[in-house]
């Protein structure tokens, strides 16, 4: 087999710049786009990006830490998933809308 | 031997266990019982409660209760059973000449504090448990009789049993913080049950003042406890009593006059005596157990507990006595003038209390802890009498509606009139010895006490006796129909009368003798004959008053009008308070606190504070758009900062 | 490049295996439904329709592929078949036979042993409610997407009790890879009683197996927990705009999950490829026996009287088939020369009679209990199902924690 | 291999990061999100994080993602409605996005110097038994406190569901 242009094995710098990108899409997410509930899954994939990050982190270093902060993370973006789909039922019931710039009753 | 061998947690464990099993399984039964009675409708139980359907004390009476069996016999039996584990150590124990110690666990252990759950016995708690679980045993049995139509029968002895746990843990503890956990948790027990009518205002009003007026002296008791631990580095009275002669005399003194304040709030004495004739709200048995034979002594046993520390600081020793000798001659005159007859035994209480401290103000530490055996007999029978009378009147308490009682309710006249002549110190019976010791002790230490305490004597017995003339002779003058209460009532009353008579040769001072240090020997028979007549005089006194011709004190009430009204209104003590400590109080944190303090300064702080935000939230506002899309920009731009810090500070490396 | 060839090889197997075993799962249902109904059922292509699997597979292929206009296309289309990889993708890890040795090569009778193998198929169970949801939502039809909410909602509320069934006989084994948790339960107490998971001490799962038995019933969305596909409330709940070979998708993923459930109560609690009592007292015996009671049945239906047309040729066919395999087997039983034949047919044969067991369970059930109402259906889970599951594993914990040392 | 796996997993997930950013209906985002994290669960298996990886499969793909997609479908939500001035959000948003991706590759390529190639099946502590070990007993008390966070979280979203907001 020739060599390939690529090492054989990713270095662990490829998932933290790979994470990068993710984070760097759910931020673009999330400042762009006007559905709440995809603004809400660009928060979803920033933690996604985090979590990755901690797990190559982890393997880096050599120990379970990383792991751990990873499920607690899902732990609580599970929590978090069950509370803000119930805030959003709760603004489409009243508002009937889920375009984040009509939902603007903090305004003054 | 192996270390723990008595097993003395047993002794407090059992009424807990009581306490416990009444708290639960008794409610349970009781709401099944409830359930029960409403399914059922309201047939039974009628003819039963017909002949017995009288408000005791006050409210809560419910024709419709019937004592749960289960909760009389867990509460009797758990006290009757720590009573019998108390006397088999005793016995296994022989001569208590050193404190017999067991050790459990470490309970706090934080620096140079460690305190351990150990629970000690030695000749002074010997008696105390004694008395504390032989009194409770029979006030127990009283108290299946007399609460029996009451609501909360169960919860009454819930509560009843779990003083019993805390007061053994007072008298067990091996250190001051063990006594003060069994303190403060008499004292919750106390407010529980004073207050346990407590749909009654009065109530509520009365456990809320013993248990505020407790904090005061619970106050000074912590005090005095820190400062036992800063010069002994120690809280076990094993560590701390034996070096109490090394230390500074202020220091002693002190901590003295602070276990003082603690004993002064427990033990219903001047200043802080207030709450005990209150605390009479409570139901009569609780009056007998907590408000006169074994809570209030408390203080005494604590004071006494600490001898040493008193005998390093006369000062404080002094103080004893002088608040001993004051609080036995002012509730001696006020309970002159009372006219419901628990007031009268509870002023009575806190008179003899009186001659307790003054008992070990004088260094008589023996007489003072006989006094309260004693006074624990006869002040108990004097309680559980007046409740068999409250009993058999259906409620009414005041002296002026009875009268000729001695032929409708005789066993209890009999046993109230033994409990009367031993108060009053009659020769021969318990009261006369304990009583002579400490105003012989109080001669020796100084004769105006002597002569002070010797007249107090005299309108001790004159008082007491006025009541009880008041009661059962002359003619009825109240409606009830009076009727003689149930053995199970009656039976406490005649082992208590008989504990009254013989209660002076069961030899208690010389079991003490060796505890407490000596005492100069050298009495005077002079001082102890004139003691014995004043206390018949009075007597004689109060049957001319009372029996002979009763418009006398009428006249003299009259004739001393203005003193009359100061002791009607003893002497004006809770309206002083009012005006001294409530009101200023109330005034002062109104004026000071809420005008000055709070609304000028700390407003003000808050309102420039506020107003600062206000304009720099105007400035803000314009940030605030209600626009989600606008929030989520802060936020990332918040990280770009972030990152950029980071990156400024070199990286996360 | 051994192992990619020997995966290629075991993959080509199974999956022939299972795709058979799926048509003619279809077929046994449909009998047994009939018969449980007092039908004949499929009986026209082939003798005792047995041929019908195939028919109907060539009908569902040449069908017209009709996609109405109103559907969302491109989920419309990805739906059926997340669905049916998912559902095949379960079987992947699911070992049915010990490791065994075949001409000097070592494999083991399934496609993979991951040491997180119970995680995996729990992962895409949970991941396979999506064909249901995209495809009732895709459909753009209101009966379609009530069916998709419902089929969400249920698999959601029943995953929890069953990944708490399913996690009590885990603390008994210890492990979560499959043929760990077979390797636990090998072996007999008392010489006869198996140490399968529900009779296992110190705490017998027999609770986590009926809870997961119902739970299981409600996850491939089988009566009596059929609401996403009522058929007299949904028309046909997410599936009502779906023909010819995407509506057989569905209809494959649905019994290939069937398989993949039974397999792992098989697995997980009836002890896997291990016999029912030890080899000592005959179990060895039983396939040759099993096989020749149904061969000479055959037999001598097919001799004396014949029903059908063909049944006089048909069944004495089958039959010596059947006395074929039960010879096979009985040779197992009684030569040592065919030990290595006996290693690989035996455990499949204990695998595939439990997993068929089940499996008939399955139908049984169908053919006999009504469907619940949506809020019983969720009632049951929640208040129900959910308590007992953590009692039980509380219970499990303890005795495990107390007795295991 | 490892890096061939890792390249296609890491292209699948940023083609369905950059789909689900783009796309204006809510339910491809969410299909596109669950697709990221199916493909960040095999790059977990390949850094050895078996127990994650198929955690994250179970509670992100299989729970939260499903929430998600029930809602949407609940809700029926449609793709995003055309707005008179689309490109307003773009006006601050863009340049804080284009700083924040510039400082933090910035900050990346300054840390990162040599890491370790990822050698598939050499981490070999992302096992049930290794994480369960740790998570109780150094990570008790987290454990403890983030299961209290889940029941708020019960109450919470219970409360939220009434019916009478």
């Amino acid at each position: 087999m020739p060599p390939l242009p690529i090492p054989e094995h990713p270095p662990v710098a490829w998932y933290l710049i790979l994470s990068a990108i993710l984070f760097g899409l759910g931020v673009a997410g999330f400042l762009f786009r006007r559905n709440i509930i995809t603004v809400f899954m660009s928060i979803e994939l920033m933690l996604n990006a985090v979590n990755l990050s901690f797990i190559a982190f982890s393997y880096q270093l050599k120990q379970v830490s990383g792991h751990i902060f990873t499920f607690f993370v899902m732990v609580v973006a599970a929590a978090e998933a069950a509370v803000g789909l119930a805030i959003i039922l709760t603004i489409y019931k009243n508002k009937s809308t889920l375009e984040v710039d009509e939902i603007n009753s903090l305004n003054n | 031997m192996n270390e723990n061998a008595h097993q003395l947690w047993l002794i407090p464990a059992l009424p807990l266990a009581g306490a416990l099993i009444n708290g639960v399984v008794g409610q349970m039964r009781d709401r099944a019982a409830h359930a029960a009675a409403h399914g059922h409708g309201h047939g039974h139980g009628h003819s039963h409660s017909h002949s017995h359907s009288q408000g005791h004390d006050h409210g809560g009476h419910d024709s419709h209760a019937k004592p749960d069996p289960l909760v009389s016999m867990v509460s009797i039996g758990s006290v009757l059973l720590a009573f019998l584990w108390v006397s088999k150590t005793l016995i296994a124990l022989g001569d208590l000449n050193t404190a017999y110690v067991e050790r459990y666990f470490t309970w706090i252990a934080s620096g140079s504090l460690n305190v351990g759950f150990d629970l000690a016995i030695d000749r002074l708690s010997a008696v105390m448990l004694l008395v504390v679980t032989g009194i409770g045993t029979l006030i127990h049995i009283y108290a299946t009789g007399y609460m029996s139509h009451e609501k909360g029968y169960y919860r009454f002895f819930c509560y009843l049993n779990l003083f019993m746990f805390f007061m053994l843990i007072l008298v067990l503890g091996a250190n001051y913080l063990l006594l003060f956990i069994g303190w403060e948790g008499v004292g919750l027990c106390s407010y529980l049950l004073i207050g346990f009518y407590f749909l009654k205002k009065s109530a509520g009003d009365a456990g809320k003042k013993a248990f505020i007026v407790n904090r005061v002296g619970d106050f000074g008791f912590a005090l005095a406890m820190l400062l036992i631990f800063i010069h002994f580095g120690s809280l076990d009275f094993g560590a701390v009593l034996p070096k109490a002669s090394g230390v500074d005399t202020g220091i002693l003194t002190a901590i003295g006059l602070l276990l003082l304040v603690g004993a002064c709030g427990k033990s219903a004495q001047v200043p802080l005596y207030v709450w005990l004739p209150d605390a009479m709200e409570g139901p009569t048995p609780v009056s007998a157990l907590i408000h006169a034979a074994t809570m209030v002594t408390a203080g005494v046993y604590m004071v006494a507990r600490s001898f040493p520390i008193y005998e390093g600081a006369p000062m404080a020793r002094e103080a004893v006595a002088l608040i001993g000798l004051a609080t036995a001659v002012m509730a001696a005159t006020i309970g002159l003038a009372q006219n419901d007859i628990k007031k009268v035994f509870a002023y009575s209480t806190v008179s003899q209390l009186g001659f307790m401290f003054l008992g070990l103000g004088v260094g008589a530490y023996g007489a003072g802890i006989y006094h309260v055996v004693t006074h624990a007999f006869f002040k108990a029978l004097l309680f559980l009498g007046a409740g068999s009378v409250i009993h058999a009147l259906g409620g009414e308490q005041d002296i002026r509606n009875m009268g000729g009682l001695r032929t409708k309710i005789p066993w209890t006249f009999a046993t109230l009139f033994i409990a009367a002549f031993a108060i009053a110190g009659f020769p021969g019976l318990s009261g006369y010895y304990s009583k002579h010791e400490i105003l012989l002790a109080a001669h020796h230490h100084a004769h105006w006490m002597y002569w002070v305490g010797t007249i107090t004597a005299g309108i001790t017995s004159f008082y007491v006796f006025r009541c009880i003339f008041l009661t059962f002779f002359g003619e009825y003058r109240g409606k009830a129909h009076p009727h003689e209460s149930p053995a199970v009532m009656l039976i406490p009353l005649i082992l208590l009368a008989g504990l009254s008579i013989a209660g002076g040769f069961l030899g208690i001072p010389h079991w003490l003798e060796p505890f407490f240090p000596k005492m100069a020997e050298g009495h005077d028979a002079m001082a102890g004959n004139i003691t014995t007549l004043v206390g018949l005089g009075g007597i004689v006194l109060a049957y001319l008053f009372y029996v002979v011709s009763p418009g006398i004190p009428e006249g003299i009430a009259n004739s001393l009008r203005g003193l009359y009204n100061l002791i009607d209104n003893k002497y004006y003590v809770d309206e002083a308070y009012d005006s001294a400590i409530v009101h200023p109080l109330e005034h002062g944190s109104r004026i000071v606190l809420w005008r000055g303090v709070d609304a000028g300064f700390i407003d003000g702080i808050v309102n420039g504070m506020g107003g600062v935000s206000r304009s720099i939230g105007g400035a803000l506002r314009t940030l605030q758009s209600g626009n989600i899309r606008s929030y989520a920009n802060w936020v990332v731009l918040g990280a770009v900062i972030f990152l950029v810090m980071l990156g400024a500070a070199g990286g996360a490396r | 490049m051994d192992f990619i060839v020997l995966s290629l090889i075991k993959a080509g197997l199974i999956a022939f295996v299972l795709l058979t075993t799926l048509a003619y799962l279809q077929w046994v249902e449909r009998k047994v439904l009939a018969h449980i109904q007092l039908r004949p059922g499929p009986r026209r292509v082939g003798p005792h329709g047995l041929l019908q699997p195939l028919a109907d597979v060539i009908k569902l292929l040449t069908k017209e592929g009709y996609v109405p206009s109103h559907v969302n296309k491109p989920f419309y289309f990805l739906a059926p078949f997340l669905g049916v990889v998912l559902a095949l993708l379960a079987i992947s890890v699911i070992p049915f036979g010990p490791e065994i040795e075949i001409a000097g090569v070592k494999t083991q009778m399934g496609m993979t042993d991951l040491s997180v193998g119970l995680l995996f198929i729990l992962g895409l169970t949970s991941v396979g409610v999506y064909g249901v949801a995209l495809g009732g939502w895709a459909s753009n039809n209101k009966y379609a997407l009530l069916g998709g909410l419902r089929s969400s909602a249920q698999m959601i509320s029943y995953e929890l009790p069953m990944a708490l069934a399913l996690a009590s006989p885990l603390l008994l084994a210890n492990t979560l890879s499959f043929r760990e948790i077979v390797g636990t339960q090998e072996g007999f107490y008392f010489g006869f009683l198996p140490r399968w998971a529900i009779f296992q001490m110190p705490f017998p799962q027999v609770v986590a197996f009926i809870l997961y038995v119902i739970t299981a019933f409600a996850e491939t969305n089988r009566v009596p927990f059929d609401l996403p596909e009522a058929e007299n409330e949904l028309v046909a709940g997410f599936h009502t705009e779906y023909s010819s070979l995407k509506f057989a998708a569905f209809f494959m993923a649905e019994y290939a999950n069937m398989i993949t459930v039974t397999s792992i109560a098989t697995l997980l609690f009836l002890g896997g490829w291990h016999p029912p009592f030890p080899r000592e007292l005959g179990s060895d015996f039983i396939p040759p026996l099993l096989f020749a009671a149904g061969g000479a049945v055959m037999l001598f239906h097919g001799v004396t009287q014949p029903r059908g047309k063909w049944d006089n040729i048909t069944l004495p066919v089958f039959g010596l088939i059947f006395l074929g395999i039960a010879a096979l087997f009985a040779g197992c039983a009684v030569l040592p020369m065919l030990e290595p034949v006996r290693q690989i047919l035996l455990p499949v044969f204990w695998f595939a009679g439990k997993t068929g067991i089940l499996l008939f369970l399955f139908i049984w059930v169908r053919g006999t209990l009504p469907r619940f109402r949506y809020d019983q259906l969720m009632r049951f889970a929640w208040t129900f199902l959910f308590p007992v599951a953590v009692v039980n594993l509380l219970a499990t914990s303890f005795f495990v924690a107390v007795f295991s040392n | 291999m490892d890096s061939l796996f890792f390249l296609a997993f890491a292209a699948i997930a940023v083609a369905c990061g950059i789909n689900l950013v783009i796309q204006t209906h809510p339910i491809t985002s969410a299909l596109s999100l669950i697709g990221v994290m199916g493909s960040l669960a095999v790059l977990y298996l390949l850094l050895g994080a078996e127990f994650i990886a198929m955690v994250q499969l179970v509670v992100y793909a299989g729970a939260i993602m499903v929430l998600f997609v029930f809602v949407i479908m609940l809700l029926n939500a449609g793709a995003e409605k055309r707005v008179a001035r689309p490109w307003k959000p773009y006006l601050v948003g863009a340049p804080l996005l284009v700083i924040f991706v510039g400082v933090a590759s910035c900050i990346l390529h300054d840390m990162l110097g040599d890491s370790d190639p990822v050698i598939f099946g050499s981490f070999t502590q992302g096992g049930a038994r290794e994480i369960g070990r740790s998570l109780f007993t150094e990570y008790l008390l987290p454990f403890e406190v983030t299961s209290v966070l889940i029941l708020i979280a019960i109450l919470g979203a219970m409360v939220l569901a009434r019916k009478e907001f």
